[in-house]
């Protein structure tokens, strides 16, 4: 069949990227070779945008065994102990369809970490939407969290920790990214087409015409009224078979089976067919007729990529390909012999006898166009960051408190995240609420710490700044509760990158995240990048989501942010400045004013802060970082969290020191006797620290003003509650 | 000879684990029991634990009590063998017809998680008799339909027989009667929505679900599990 | 030979129905005044091989009663397609 | 005058149904044999308000696209009882 021009169009290649095929073939490419090269060449499979700025990141360290460019990453986190840690983006399908594009994501993330032969075992849940005031909105807050819900729990992974954020950039782009750490069980697997004669199974759901240029269209392509179209590509998620996959993956990497594991995600079976083959240096033969379906008719570039869910490809040497189908059989799931790995370096797909696709793995994996699109930074940043911060004073500092403590961004996720599972495997010693979730590894007493943060405002105002922020903060909240920052994952969700402005910003974040991430020790060991977060020309805030992993020794206390015991002194470590303002949590509630410039980060007060932590951990009975809302709303938190009030001590501290976003500080509270020693070990970490006030009492006693503790759980717990529960579910 | 406790397994539950790591943490021996046998090995006690049988489509439990294994779970408790059900064990107990009643979506209409304050209705069993009457237990809940319900006359029967056991403090799902857990006619088996293996140790926030699940270890061999 | 059946599950009279309470509470925001009783149930259609209608109906009916409805709470009703 | 509606709301053909095809591929193990193309969906049943049965039909419909079903993925049909 040839192929008329105006096809690859509607496929979403450029003419360009046509000739680059024609060239690679030597020929026109065949209907289903074309369809091949347009999911695997779009921008959500080839990072075509992307490739050279994330080329820059540091990924290396002693610790990290598999860095990017694997299913996850994979850390060391103590001898002889592996996790996996990846994060994903669904933004696009959550959308067009909440409940089922929030639950699909969740599956494909938990697929990329069974890939490397890791059991999933946590979930985080970084969530952006619009202002809670529209009907819409709200519908898809709903639908997202009760996707994520369902699918999390009915597949046994707890969700611990993650998100949620409102915000009018995000009114017609919410943001759903989900970060998975798994654990490494028996053997480590990487998702390469190995030895000539092996066989290709695949495993899992039927394969139907449902979501057909899902992901990797629709995720490629910005919205617009056609996007309805593409509806009928939406996935529907099945949380059961899901959980079959991993548990008969899992049994026969641990029976040694396996050769070699991937996902079948955006691109269908052309991905890991391509992928795993490019990766060995070798081709496959694959048999469409062998691919189980679930509705008649399909033609072969429909079954190509076709994004399915719930399926992965095996590679399994002839010899134990029985066992592989025996055990599928008893866990009660489709497996079939689709292919076999060959010696020549090409993908073959025959079906019904003929041959419809014949393409170098290479050209479809590794050759797609990779571009340096052009940046410019716009000349409104000038303008953004001289404009007024929101910085003034508000008429009422308890009625400014009061409504910071209600706003959706800052008040209580309860709402959220009992809606989820978060105990499943016993190893949840600190779960959603506090800074960072820890993790005990199933079967050991190996904890790890898990968080992630993006300050997608901080980074409107000044991508490398809001990068190096958002780094900061997540290596703080791992720090607060006695864990060692090691790693981390990413998601980068961005607008259009064919603007010189998105693309300018997405090379300040990732230089930003570069000198972070080389400051702290912290390596990325992967992520995950979502363009095209643009509706109607208007784009997101540059949003860097970076999902933090750290490692704790098991002697080490498990810090919650609650404050503990009546008499307790409260220390203040680090520096306020009262003018770090801009793009802060007070000038948007109060003042309504997103202007200015971030807070600028210290690297080295950071690392003071965190050095602090680890040294005192056993002196200090509670740690709360201060993020938004600064000191007060992180007084307010421990106070609610812990139920018991507090005192400051110096009454006439000035409104900018209670609601400063500084970095790079934390509360910590300790017995009056140990003061002096945490007092000492600040000065020895070389941190500041300053004894503020006394734990105690039942109200929040600020000195300026002062609030009862019941009114202030009113506030904090009440506010999501009372606006979400009116919507359906 | 230590006490056998033979966890069934589902295609979809997910708490096996937990039960076998806490069943063994108590000093049980624990054997885990594909839904597809037909026999159960020798065990004293049997568990059904959380999870999502069959993903619970069509009903939580309604696929599950077809499973053959049920029908050896129906011989074990017949034969005065101890059965605990456990979540989504307990909807398929239900659906069994092994307990009475039927388990109904949360009122809320939302999945919780959550932390719960129990009270004990009935001590005198063998799934609470390290319990005291009225005593409150702190054991978290995790499930969509725990919202138990049956008809008025099985109600006042299960009262007069004391086979109420658990009641929630603060009913978080509709529940009837906030009835949380209840047993059989004959005290063999025992439902609940809370899950008790959640809550065996400290560092997770209570050791109360070993009450539970210790007192049915005491009932068959007096010795393990304290 | 094959007929088509529809099974309705509903929850039984006097059931407390809260999702059908919740769309009744929805609607008026959304402009719909005048509505109420609303009940939610399952809708189940499926294949079954059968000598006849009747024997297609009596088997369905046994499934009703033995898996696609619970007793307890459900009431159903079994429709052939022709 | 007040009507009372029945919808029946079933997921698009083409759109999987995971639910379905479970049930299905459990029959058999379950004893029921000889059972096909299972589709599980919703049966919501109203009563409302209107002049008459052309106009109830609307609203209900309206309803449908509005709140009772998900266009996305769903298709529904109406039918009042008289
Ligand atoms: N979408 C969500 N899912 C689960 N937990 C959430 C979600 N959003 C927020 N949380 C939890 O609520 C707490 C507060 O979140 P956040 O204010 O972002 O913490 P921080 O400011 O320390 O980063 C954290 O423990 C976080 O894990
Ligand atoms: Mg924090």
């Amino acid at each position: 069949m040839t192929v008329t021009t105006s096809l690859h169009r509607e496929l979403g290649l450029t003419d360009d990227e046509y000739d680059q095929i024609t060239a690679r073939l030597g020929r026109d490419p065949s209907y289903t070779e074309l369809a091949m090269f347009s999911v695997m060449w779009s921008e959500h499979c080839s990072y075509k945008s992307s490739r050279v700025h994330l080329k820059k990141l540091p990924t290396e360290g002693a610790h990290i065994l598999v860095g990017p460019g694997e299913g996850a990453g994979i850390i060391e986190v103590a001898p002889g102990v592996a996790v996996a840690w990846k994060a994903e983006s669904h933004n696009h399908p959550s959308f067009v369809e909440p409940f089922n594009g929030a639950a699909t994501g969740v599956g494909g993330i938990v697929r990329d970490i069974l890939s490397m032969g890791a059991r999933p075992i946590a979930l985080l849940d970084p969530l952006r939407f619009g202002p809670l005031d529209d009907q819409r909105t709200r519908y898809l807050v709903d639908g997202v969290v009760h996707g994520i819900s369902s699918y999390g729990n009915s597949i046994g992974v707890p969700t611990v920790g993650g998100e949620a954020v409102f915000e009018e950039c995000y009114a017609e782009n919410n943001l759903v990214n989900v970060a998975c750490l798994g654990v490494i069980e028996d053997r480590l697997m990487h998702g390469r087409a190995e030895g000539p004669g092996n066989l290709a199974i695949l495993i899992g759901s039927s394969t139907g015409r449902d979501g057909i240029g899902g992901a990797s269209v629709l995720a490629s392509a910005e919205f617009d009224e056609t996007s309805s179209e593409k509806r009928p590509s939406v996935q529907v998620g099945d949380p059961f078979a899901e959980k079959l996959l991993i548990e008969a993956c899992l049994e026969m990497i641990s029976a040694g089976l396996v050769v070699g594991l991937q996902d079948l995600g955006a691109g269908g079976i052309s991905c890991p067919t391509s992928e795993m083959t490019s990766k060995a240096g070798t081709g496959m033969r694959v048999d469409l007729d062998k691919v189980h379906r679930r509705e008649p008719g399909m033609e072969p570039f429909e079954v190509m990529i076709s994004e399915s869910q719930e399926r992965m490809l095996a590679v399994v040497e002839p010899g134990r390909a029985q066992e592989v189908l025996a055990l599928c059989a008893r866990w009660g799931i489709d497996a079939n012999v689709i292919g076999e790995v060959v010696a020549s370096d090409r993908v073959e797909i025959v079906s019904e006898g003929t041959v419809v696709a014949d393409v170098p793995a290479h050209a479809l994996a590794e050759e797609g166009p990779v571009y340096d699109r052009p940046l410019a930074r716009p000349p409104w940043i000038d303008e953004l960051q001289a404009a007024p911060n929101g910085a003034a004073e508000p008429a009422s500092l308890d009625q400014a408190f009061g409504a910071l403590l209600s706003s959706p961004n800052i008040a209580s996720k309860r709402w959220i995240w009992e809606q989820y599972d978060h105990m499943i495997f016993l190893g949840t010693l600190l779960g959603p609420g506090g800074d960072a979730a820890v993790i005990r590894l199933p079967g050991t007493e190996v904890r790890v710490a898990i968080t992630a943060d993006g300050p997608g405002r901080y980074c409107y105002l000044d991508p490398y700044e809001g990068a190096r922020l958002a780094v900061a903060e997540a290596a703080r909240n791992v720090a607060c509760v006695g864990a060692t920052p090691l790693a981390i994952t990413n998601c980068l969700n961005f607008g259009n990158p064919e603007k010189e402005e998105v693309m300018w910003q997405f090379s300040e974040v990732i230089r930003g995240m570069k000198d972070a991430c080389t400051a702290l020790g912290t390596p990325v060991t992967g992520g995950n990048v979502s363009f095209y977060n643009e509706t109607k020309g208007r784009a997101i805030y540059p949003t860097p989501v970076i999902g933090m992993l750290g490692s704790m020794p098991g002697s080490a206390r498990v810090q919650g942010s609650a404050f503990r015991a009546e008499g307790e002194a409260i220390v203040l470590l680090g520096t306020t400045d009262p003018s770090d303002l801009g793009g802060s949590e007070f000038a948007k509630i109060v003042h309504n004013t997103v202007g200015g410039t971030p807070p600028h980060l210290d690297m080295q007060a950071e690392k003071a802060l965190i050095a602090f932590l680890a040294d005192a951990n056993h002196l200090i009975t509670s740690a709360h970082d201060l993020s938004a809302g600064g000191l007060a709303i992180s007084l307010a938190e421990s106070a609610i969290t812990g139920s018991i009030g507090f005192e400051l001590e110096d009454a006439g501290r000035d409104y900018r020191a209670l609601f400063s976003e500084s970095p790079s500080r934390a509360i910590v509270t300790c017995s009056r006797a140990d003061v002096t020693e945490v007092i000492g070990a600040a000065q020895r970490a070389g941190t500041v620290a300053e004894v503020i006030g006394t734990v105690g009492g039942g109200s929040l006693e600020f000195g300026s003003f002062s609030l009862s503790l019941a009114s202030a759980v009113d506030a904090f717990e009440g506010s999501l509650p009372n606006t979400l529960s009116s919507s359906i579910g | 000879m230590t006490t056998q406790v033979g966890i069934v397994v589902f295609p979809g539950s997910n708490c096996e684990q937990d039960c076998e790591k806490v069943f063994r943490d108590l000093g049980a021996e624990p054997v885990m029991v594909w839904h597809a046998d037909e026999t159960l090995p020798d065990v004293d006690i049997v568990v059904l634990p959380g999870g999502f049988a069959h993903g619970d489509y069509l009903r939580t439990g309604a696929l599950a009590r077809f499973s053959p294994i049920m029908a050896a779970v129906q011989t074990h408790s017949r034969a005065g063998g101890l059965t605990i059900g456990i979540c989504n064990g307990f909807q398929v107990l239900c659906e069994a017809g092994m307990l009475p009643g039927a388990l109904r979506k949360n009122a809320g209409l939302k999945f919780l998680c959550k932390w719960v304050d129990l009270e004990v209705a009935n001590p005198d069993t063998p799934f609470t008799a390290r319990t005291s009457s009225g005593q409150r237990l702190r054991i978290p809940i995790n499930h969509f339909e725990g919202n138990w319900y049956c008809e008025t006359d099985v109600l006042r029967e299960l009262h007069g027989n004391g086979q109420i056991v658990l009641r929630y403090a603060d009913n978080p799902n509709g529940s009837l009667d906030s009835v949380a857990g209840i047993a059989n006619r004959d005290f063999t088996v025992f439902g609940l929505m809370p899950h008790p293996e959640r809550a065996c140790e400290a560092i997770l926030g209570s050791e109360d679900g070993r009450l539970i699940l210790g007192s049915m270890l005491d009932h068959v061999s007096p010795k393990v599990g304290v | 030979m094959s007929f088509i059946a529809n099974v309705n599950v509903m929850l039984k009279e006097g059931i407390a129905d809260p999702q059908g309470q919740t769309i009744e509470r929805a609607l008026p925001a959304l402009g719909f005044s005048g509505v109420g009783d609303v009940r939610v149930g399952k809708r189940i259609r499926l294949a079954v091989d059968a000598a006849d209608e009747n024997e297609a109906r009596e088997r369905v009916e046994q499934m009703c009663e033995r898996l696609l409805s619970n007793p307890v709470i459900e009431s159903f009703e079994v429709t052939l397609e022709s």
